[in-house]
């Protein structure tokens, strides 16, 4: 019952912070009400007894990404002046639904079709630091490794498009 | 109940859809697509709750080592574009038509 | 030491042809290699000629090796009657052009001798998809040399003929695949051999879809009405040994190709639809031969009865008799000798002349008598008179069509009417009434260009007087194929399909 | 042993590229070494990968990648083909930036970062490991794209690229999560026995295979998400054009019909959209290529239509005794043309790539003859002239098409090659039957001239002497 | 039962090596000194002599033996052989033929003499005799050819030298023209020609293609198939023997030289069609529906002809008409199934009509190339010998008793007659009238009265000898030939007939002696009428009238050239300019434009849609996938 009620209020919280996502012109409110989305989707983790994930969540998303992309607006420090009059963008976002209709209905249809989808009780340490990272390190090898250098190139390239350059050798 | 979660999901997919094709502020796009992998985030918990198994966890993880990955290339293009042009409109980068 | 004979001709011109374009060579030099070469493939071909023995019908000087064993593709060669004079043409006609014309660059010569060796190359391939490779390869130098050298408004020539045969081959392409893929089906083993692929059971609707693509490949390259409307200007645009080239040789290979692959695989289909193909053949043929008669131009005159007279040959191939057959395989060596020669002539004329219009020309028959004798005898050639090599198989294929049906025979009659009337209209202009002061001093052939010409002159009466030693190798092949094709198409009929030519297709030859 | 050697060249080039990316950090140390090193780098992983016999597909290090990787000669086909295109590549810059001055040392560390991508993804049978490499080698490309931070394009084919490719990545993830909600897991065996279990039409299966054809459709730039492909070719240098051109859909291609090949089931329920798909990337790719007068763009755009004879192969692969020969031999004959292209277009080119349109090219034959008929070979391998290798590959792609009773399919491939004949045959034309206007002189090294020879012969090699695997 | 003779070849082969020796040293030197003439002469004359000689060999071989076995075969070589046609470059020696042989080679030597005088001071001189060899050497491959495609060999090989000789002199456009009218003219008869070869060749010809092998086998002709070829046949004879409706080349073929249209244009060529119909007289006894036919073509032509010979002013026209008739006479001849009659009037015309042909040959020559016989007159004085030979010939045209035209004419309207075909009797009698009219009307405007154009008169002069003696020794062939197939009823037995007998399958009514007396006397008398209206009217000089009426329009012929002008001429031409004009460039080439146009309009159009704006690429894919996904929502349930 108070699970219900958490749920139903962290879904509302996170589709407000999209749609706010989508309505704001300015992309700091933008990014605030995606803040608002992340923190209640790291709420939802929690619910679904995801305690790791929950932690991540936090960390990773609404803390790193999340203040990174706010550090750079900031940075580039926006004013209204700059950003694109966009016009006859309700225009778009009716146009955008419309054409979006489908996709969701077609999504929707396929989880209506999901079996057994009561919750379950789980075992206690489901989704624990210890047995996800058992996971990660017995089956999910590989993919672990591979991310160090997809982070490499992640670095090296941000360094090479944004930073100093040593042009012409 | 965790259709509920997925139906959320499913939700915050198409939102994130919606931002991509009705935003020019390349921002907003971006934090679209950051929005549409939490929404695939979501699916991945759901499910791995469903199934009992905690791989959904790990891939989750590694979604978003991938969306910290994009973010930070994304950082570093829009710095560039915005070095070219001191605009954030996508529709003022349209040299290449036709 | 001939047994790859075939091969040697195939690739001694490629090779040639390629060393000048990768190594310096000047016009001058460029232009003796080719002659050199094309000599040489000469006496090969003669040699070759004269070892073949034809009795029996089948492939010899044969070479075959494994290319590509996972889909079955062979390089495989051979000489039978069909082929026999068709490379006779491709082999022996060359050396003409490099001594006629002596105004190109070693560029030119290069293609000319690629093309050579494609086109002999396509001829003597017995696999198909080594076919389809030399005939697309042949086509290349040609779009080289008539964009390069060609007329005023050669790049739509150009375009037109490459696009427009490109497409017809592409189409052929699928067919072929279809062919073998239904060959692989029926027996399992992948083989694109023709003479296994004539073992082929096809039917249904795809079967005749690829016979169609076939088809269309090859009544774009005789060409066959409606496609033929390439021919004119890419006949006209051509330099004059292309031109030449083209008409006494390439259109041929269309021809050849019908006979070769199209009659054998698809009896059945070609029996079905050979009253609309021969219609399309006798309606070409007199189409083109009407706006021949309109044309001012004597070099674009000479291209719609090239395709006139294409029309009639394609003809034979579709009557299904060994007669027709025969005629069509003799007529394709008596029409590329003359009307190969007329081109050369007409070069000759442009050369001295500088220009093709028939209005300037008048009374040449009085400055160069022995030039216009040759080409009375060519143009006698091409209208089939008796005595040259043009009447026989005139003559053969009417006979054959008269027995196809009385209606497409007197059709295919006509052209004895239709092809004079151009032809005499034309020589009178040219040849007779009065010189004017542009032809005034109108040089007689030299000795030089009397001795090229001498032997094709001598070859076309030769082949009108004593055709036998040629009929002789080419008649047994005609027969088995014939004779294959009707068992086939009587024992289908026996299952209860209805054709059109049933009856006809049951003679004893 | 034989995992570990099947697993070097991805090895041997992913510490090439720390080692650059390290030796970047040098002050002293200059470019000409750094092409060098990756050329040696992809020679040495070439040839080892053309030494290590792989036989049928097994799994490597199946005890600690659990079965995520797995090599086959297919993949080992394919991982030549990448290995070659960077070999190339290097080749083809080393004159490139000669002319145009704005690169450095990293440039080779990402360029291997991202071919190491590309071997991973050939080899990966994961979905999430699929969907890493693919980002590897999407952030590579990216990078590559956008390096010259001087030219405003660049900046804009890697804001339109990145942008969407991120989109289609987002697709990715949401059809894995699909998938995984269905299976239960995303190794592609699993998903096959699932599929070969119960129906391959199971919701949420259909479901999370369309979201990730998408990504991968979007990857190979099939209609309709091929917009972006002709404004990112247009932007990037032409170095990098040729090797997202090749090296990048050899990759997308082989993961594709590996995860295809896997599942009968699922294969069987997809044929149909794939054939409408392929059918509207050919006709699509045309219509714009055919209205192009920039080279780059038209050839971005018949890279499309080469995408369509790609699925018309996928459409036709049969799962049992899949060897993917056809796949694998049409993208070496199309790598070996396009690479030669890009490569004499980007000697050619000039400063500031300022030769780029048909017109720029008139009369080129007059000046370079070899060069001309260099690029004449290229443009009729495309086209799918015999002898070139480009004929052999689009007469594979036809048989197989046919074999699997696809004959409208094949027809329409004809077609779509015969109305590509169009635009091959303009720049023929511009070149061999113009007169001169440039005297098209060049600087730089030979390097790139090298290599569009070789890739002349090659062209030739492959179509006279077809080796399918 | 068939001998063989090997010499046969040599026949036509003399001839042809005369022609091509003679062709070529006049093309190699004509360019510098040509050779001199009486050289040329000679050489051409050695031919046709030597053939002339062989003939007498060939004819006496025949006479010495039985009747039944007079067939002399001599098979070269094999020509073609495909399947089961087999075509042996083969001669066939046997009565008909030999006499054919005999006056084509005497005849062609007389005219190969005369003309060494007509033609001298020619520049083309060489030229001609070797185009009159290269005639003489077909017209014997024609006549002696052992089977139907032989002799079509000969067949188009006289035809190709009658377009060359007509445009002899071919500086004169006219002259040329008349040449292609002639060819094309025989290339529609050929097309007969050949179309009855094929289809006689599917009925019977299988076991040999030969004239004794379809003689033999005959019997077994379909009746629709054998009707369709005599029919077919018979156009191939319409087309070279000048009937109706195509005999509208040969009063054009005047154009050529005098000795070429005594030789090609009245003695020889042109009667290859009625040898022909004689050839195949084994086919066409058998239908006697096909045999009418011929017979109401041939009088009717012969009609036409003889309506217009009486109003023609061109001496060469009147007698070219006058040839149009009497092969019409042959033909009704032939067409009765009196074959030997039939041939028999072709051998007796040959030497009259040669003989009146080199007659005015020499008339016009004595006044410079001039022939209108209305500015001649009273030329009897000043060349006797012309007159005398010419009157002769006269007299023998126009069936005067006792000439040779009076035996053979009466011959074929007696068969006629005998046959019961009244109606053509009737018609030949009248055309017989008509003859004489128009012969005697040439011979008393030309010779009689006062000389109309006086100084062309006073230039006139007898000819060299070597032009009248070959006058004067067929004068004597046109005076006694008729004797030698003298009827019953005058004491004869109808030699020619006999001899002809073993070729031709005819069989001779036996009708009563009156029916045989009605027709002489009827021709007597037509002739008779014929010759005095001609002597009231221009006996003591007449002035050229105006022709009206119906005289004006027999002058124009009828009009008939313009007609088929009008009606096949020139729509023709239109028919090909407008496919050149209109249909090649817009019609049939429709298909490859459109689609190209087409293409290109698409390629333009498609620009549109790269519209550079990322969203917008990014709303395509999404637009594709909602499409997608509609689709694909129907597969999940």
């Amino acid at each position: 019952m108070f699970a219900e009620a958490l749920f139903f209020g962290f879904a509302v919280l996170s589709v407000l912070g999209a749609i706010g996502l989508l309505l704001f012109r300015h992309p700091m409110n933008g990014a605030m009400s995606l803040v608002v989305t992340m923190i209640s989707l790291a709420g939802l983790y929690a619910l679904l007894s995801a305690k790791l994930i929950f932690a991540l969540q936090l960390i990773v998303y609404a803390g790193a990404i999340m203040s990174l992309v706010l550090f750079i607006i900031m940075f580039l420090n926006i004013q209204e002046s700059d950003l694109p009059a966009e016009k006859g963008r309700w225009l778009y976002q009716l146009g955008g639904i419309i054409v979006i209709i489908p996709i969701a209905s077609f999504l929707i249809k396929i989880v209506k079709s999901i079996p057994g989808s009561q919750a379950t009780i789980v075992g206690s340490g489901f989704g624990g630091v210890k047995e996800v990272g058992l996971v990660l390190f017995q089956d999910w090898l590989l993919p672990f490794e591979i991310v160090s250098i997809l982070l490499l190139v992640a670095l090296v390239g941000a360094v090479v498009l944004a930073g100093k350059r040593r042009m012409g050798k | 109940m965790i259709q509920d979660y997925l139906i959320l999901s499913v939700i915050l997919f198409c939102l994130g859809i919606l931002g991509v094709i009705t935003r020019r502020n390349v921002f907003s796009v971006f934090m679209s697509i950051e929005l549409m992998l939490n929404a695939a985030n979501l699916a991945f918990i759901a499910f791995s709750r469903l199934h009992e198994s905690m791989d959904g966890h790990v891939l989750a993880m590694m979604v978003m080592a991938v969306a910290a990955a994009e973010a930070a290339l994304a950082l570093a293009v829009v710095i560039l574009l915005h070095k070219h042009k001191s605009k954030l409109d996508t529709n003022i980068f349209s040299l290449l038509k036709g | 030491m001939f047994e790859y004979a075939l091969s040697v001709m195939i690739f001694l011109p490629i090779l040639a042809g390629l060393a000048l374009f990768l190594f310096p060579f000047s016009g001058g030099a460029s232009r003796i290699t080719g002659f050199i070469v094309s000599i040489i493939i000469l006496f090969l071909g003669v040699e070759l000629f004269l070892g073949f023995s034809g009795s029996t019908g089948a492939m010899e000087y044969a070479e075959s090796r494994a290319w590509i064993e996972s889909l079955g593709i062979r390089y495989s060669l051979g000489v039978d009657g069909i082929s026999l004079l068709v490379l006779m043409a491709g082999a022996i006609l060359f050396p003409m052009v490099f001594t006629v014309f002596s105004t190109r660059t070693k560029g030119f010569y290069a293609n000319l001798l690629i093309t050579q060796g494609a086109m002999i190359g396509a001829i003597c391939a017995t696999d198909m998809v080594l076919f389809y490779i030399f005939w697309e390869i042949m086509l290349l130098p040609i779009f080289f040399m008539i964009g390069i050298y060609g007329g005023p408004n050669r790049l739509p020539a150009t375009l037109k003929i490459t696009l427009y045969t490109i497409s017809g081959s592409l189409l052929m392409l699928a067919g072929i695949v279809y062919v073998g893929v239904a060959y692989h089906n029926q027996f399992g083993g992948w083989t694109f051999d023709i003479v296994e692929l004539s073992k082929l059971q096809l039917g249904g609707g795809f079967a005749v879809l690829a016979f169609f693509l076939f088809m269309i490949a090859f009544a774009i390259k005789i060409p066959l009405f409606p496609f033929h409307t390439w021919l004119p200007d890419a006949y006209t645009e051509a330099p004059n040994s292309t031109t030449f080239v083209l008409s006494a040789i390439m259109a041929k290979i269309g021809v050849y190709g019908v006979i070769r692959f199209v009659v054998p695989v698809f009896e059945i289909e070609l029996a079905r639809f050979a009253i609309l193909l021969s219609l399309s053949g006798v309606v070409g043929m007199m189409y083109c031969g009407l706006a021949a008669i309109a044309q001012k131009d004597m070099k674009r005159m000479l291209a719609f009865s090239s395709a006139s007279h294409m029309g009639i040959i394609a003809l034979g191939v579709f009557c299904m008799n060994v007669q027709a057959l025969t005629g069509c395989l003799f007529q394709i060596a008596a029409h590329a000798t003359s009307t190969g020669v007329l081109f050369l002539f007409v070069g000759l004329m442009e050369e001295r002349m500088q220009t093709r219009n028939i209005a300037d020309f008048g009374g040449i028959a009085y400055r160069a008598p022995i030039f216009a004798t040759f080409f009375a005898i060519a143009m006698l050639a091409s209208v089939g008179l008796p005595g040259t090599s043009g009447f026989i198989g005139e003559f053969l294929i009417i006979l054959g069509a008269i027995k196809f049906s009385g209606f497409i025979g007197f059709l295919a009659g006509t052209s004895l009417i239709i092809g004079v009337c151009y032809m005499l209209w034309m020589f009178q202009r040219v040849f007779f009434e009065k010189p004017n002061e542009r032809t005034e001093n109108f040089k007689d052939l030299s000795i030089s260009e009397a001795l090229t010409f001498l032997p094709v002159i001598l070859l076309i009466l030769a082949m009108g007087i004593f055709p036998q030693p040629f009929i002789k190798k080419i008649a047994p092949t005609a027969q088995l194929h014939i004779a294959e094709t009707s068992i086939i198409i009587a024992k289908n009929q026996l299952a209860g399909t209805t054709l059109p030519i049933a009856s006809d297709t049951h003679q004893k030859n | 042993m034989n995992d570990f050697l099947s697993l070097l060249p991805l090895l041997i080039v992913s510490s090439g590229a720390i080692l650059l990316m390290l030796l970047a950090a040098f002050e002293k140390s200059r470019l000409e070494t750094a092409a060098y090193m990756s050329m040696g780098f992809f020679a040495v992983a070439f040839f080892v990968q053309l030494l290590v016999g792989c036989g049928p597909a097994t799994a490597v290090f199946a005890g600690v990648f659990n079965g995520m990787l797995v090599a086959s000669t297919f993949t080992q086909a394919a991982g030549l083909i990448i290995l070659a295109c960077g070999f190339f590549t290097a080749m083809t810059t080393h004159s490139y930036f000669k002319v145009n001055p704005f690169c450095t040392l990293e440039f080779y560390a990402i360029m291997m970062f991202g071919a190491c991508g590309m071997l991973l993804l050939t080899l990966s049978q994961e979905l999430i490991t699929s969907f890493i490499a693919l980002e590897i080698m999407s952030l590579a490309i990216y990078v590559l794209v956008g390096y010259d931070r001087s030219n405003i394009k660049a900046a804009e084919a890697v804001l339109k690229y990145l942008m969407l490719g991120a989109f289609a990545g987002a697709f990715f993830t949401m059809g894995t999560a699909l998938i995984y909600g269905g299976v239960k897991s995303t190794k592609f065996i699993e998903i096959g026995a699932f599929c070969a279990a119960n129906s391959a039409t199971a919701p949420l299966i259909i479901g999370g295979t369309f979201f990730i054809f998408v990504a991968l459709l979007f990857k190979a730039a099939a209609f309709p998400f091929h917009a972006w492909v002709i404004d990112v070719y247009d932007g990037a240098s032409t170095p990098v054009t040729g090797f997202m051109a090749t090296a990048l859909k050899t990759a997308i291609f082989t993961v594709f019909a590996n995860f295809l090949a896997q599942n009968s089931g699922l294969h069987g329920s997809w044929v149909t959209f794939l054939f409408y798909i392929s059918v509207l990337t050919m006709f699509g790719g045309n219509l714009i290529a055919i209205g192009q007068s920039n080279l780059k763009r038209m050839l971005a755009a018949s890279g499309i239509v080469h995408s369509g004879y790609l699925l018309i192969a996928l459409v036709a692969i049969s799962s049992e005794h899949f060897t993917g020969s056809v796949i694998a031999y049409y993208l070496a004959a199309y790598a070996a043309g396009t690479l030669g292209m890009f490569a004499a277009l980007s000697y050619l080119g000039g400063e500031g790539e300022k030769r780029c349109t048909f017109d720029d090219f008139k009369g080129l034959a007059k000046v370079r003859p070899y060069s001309a008929a260099a690029i004449t070979v290229f443009l009729l391998s495309m086209a799918g002239i015999p002898p070139t290798a480009g004929f052999m590959g689009k007469f594979y792609v036809i048989t197989s098409a046919i074999s699997a009773n696809q004959m409208a399919l094949a027809v329409l491939g004809i077609v779509s090659s015969i109305l590509s004949m169009w635009y091959y045959l303009r720049l023929i034309i511009n070149m061999y039957f113009h007169e001169a206007q440039d005297n098209f002189e060049t600087k730089g090294s030979v390097f790139a001239t090298a290599c569009t020879f070789i890739l002349v012969f090659c062209v030739f090699a492959i179509g006279i002497y077809p080796i399918v695997i | 039962m068939e001998h063989t003779v090997t010499y046969l070849g040599f026949i036509p082969l003399l001839p042809l090596i005369g022609a091509v020796v003679i062709g070529l040293l006049h093309m190699f030197t004509c360019k510098r000194t040509p050779l001199p003439e009486i050289f040329y002469g000679a050489l051409a004359c050695v031919g046709p002599v030597l053939s002339f000689f062989l003939a007498l060999v060939v004819f006496f071989q025949l006479k010495g033996l039985p009747a039944e076995e007079r067939f002399l075969t001599h098979n070269v070589f094999t020509w073609f052989a495909v399947g089961d046609l087999h075509v042996d470059m083969g001669f066939l020696a046997d009565p008909l033929s030999s006499l054919m042989l005999l006056f084509v080679t005497f005849i062609g030597s007389l005219i190969h003499i005369y003309s060494i005088g007509y033609m001298a001071g020619d520049e083309n001189f060489g030229k001609f005799f070797s185009y009159l060899n290269l005639f003489l050497g077909s017209m014997l491959i024609l006549v002696l050819g052992s089977g139907p495609v032989v002799m079509f060999v000969g067949w188009e090989g006289v035809g190709l030298c009658s377009y060359l000789l007509i445009s002899f002199y071919s500086k004169e456009t006219d002259n040329v023209l008349a040449g292609n009218k002639a060819f094309i003219v025989n290339r529609i008869g050929d097309l007969g020609f050949v179309l009855g070869m094929s289809f006689l060749f599917w009925a019977i010809g299988a076991s040999g293609f030969d004239y004794l092998s379809l003689k033999a086998n005959v019997a077994s002709i379909p009746p629709g198939v054998g009707l369709a070829v005599c029919l077919l046949l018979f156009i191939g004879a319409c087309g070279k023997s000048a009937q109706i409706p195509l005999y509208v080349w040969l009063p054009d073929a005047m154009a050529g030289p005098t000795p070429v249209s005594a030789l090609i244009h009245a003695a020889t060529m042109v009667t290859a069609g009625v040898y022909m119909v004689a050839r195949f007289s084994f086919l066409y006894a058998h239908y006697p529906v096909a045999g009418s036919v011929v017979a109401w073509v041939g009088i009717l032509t012969a009609l036409l002809a003889a309506i217009f010979g009486m109003f023609q002013k061109d001496i060469k026209k009147i007698l070219a008409y006058s040839t149009v008739s009497q092969l019409g006479y042959m033909f009704a001849g032939v067409g009765v199934a009196a074959y030997s009659a039939g041939i028999f009037h072709v051998f007796t015309h040959a030497f009259f009509k040669a003989l009146l042909f080199l007659g005015a040959g020499s008339v016009i020559y004595a006044l410079h190339h001039e022939q209108d016989i209305w500015k001649m007159g009273g030329l009897k004085d000043k060349l006797p010998r012309t007159y005398w030979t010419m009157l002769v010939g006269a007299f023998a045209l126009s069936g005067c008793p006792p000439f040779s035209g009076f035996f053979s004419k009466d011959e074929i309207l007696f068969s006629a007659l005998a046959t019961g075909h009244t109606g053509i009797w009737l018609i030949g009698v009248l055309v017989a009238g008509m003859t004489a009219y128009y012969t005697f009307r040439m011979i008393f405007l030309v010779f009689h009265g006062t000389p109309r154009v006086q100084e062309s008169f006073d230039h006139a002069h007898e000819p060299p000898a070597v032009m009248t003696v070959p006058l004067i020794i067929l004068a004597v062939g046109a005076l006694f030939t008729g004797f030698l197939n003298l009827p019953g009823i005058f004491g004869g037995n109808l030699n020619v007939s006999h001899w002809l007998a073993p070729s031709l399958s005819e069989l001779h009514p036996h009708v009563s002696v009156w029916i045989e007396l009605l027709a002489i006397t009827t021709s007597v008398a037509a002739f008779a009428i014929g010759i005095t209206f001609a002597f009231k009217k221009f006996g003591q000089g007449a002035t050229e009238p105006e022709f009206i009426g119906f005289a004006k329009i027999a002058y124009r012929k009828f009009y008939v050239d313009e007609i088929y002008n009008a009606v096949f001429v020139q729509p023709y031409k239109a028919f090909g300019s407008i496919i050149s004009k209109f249909l090649e460039p817009n019609v049939t080439d429709i298909h490859i434009k459109l689609c190209a146009w087409l293409y290109q309009k698409a390629g333009t159009a498609f620009k549109v849609f790269q519209v550079g704006y990322v969203r917008i690429y990014a709303i395509y894919m999404v637009i594709g996938l909602s499409l997608m996904s509609l689709f694909l929502s129907q597969t999940i349930k």
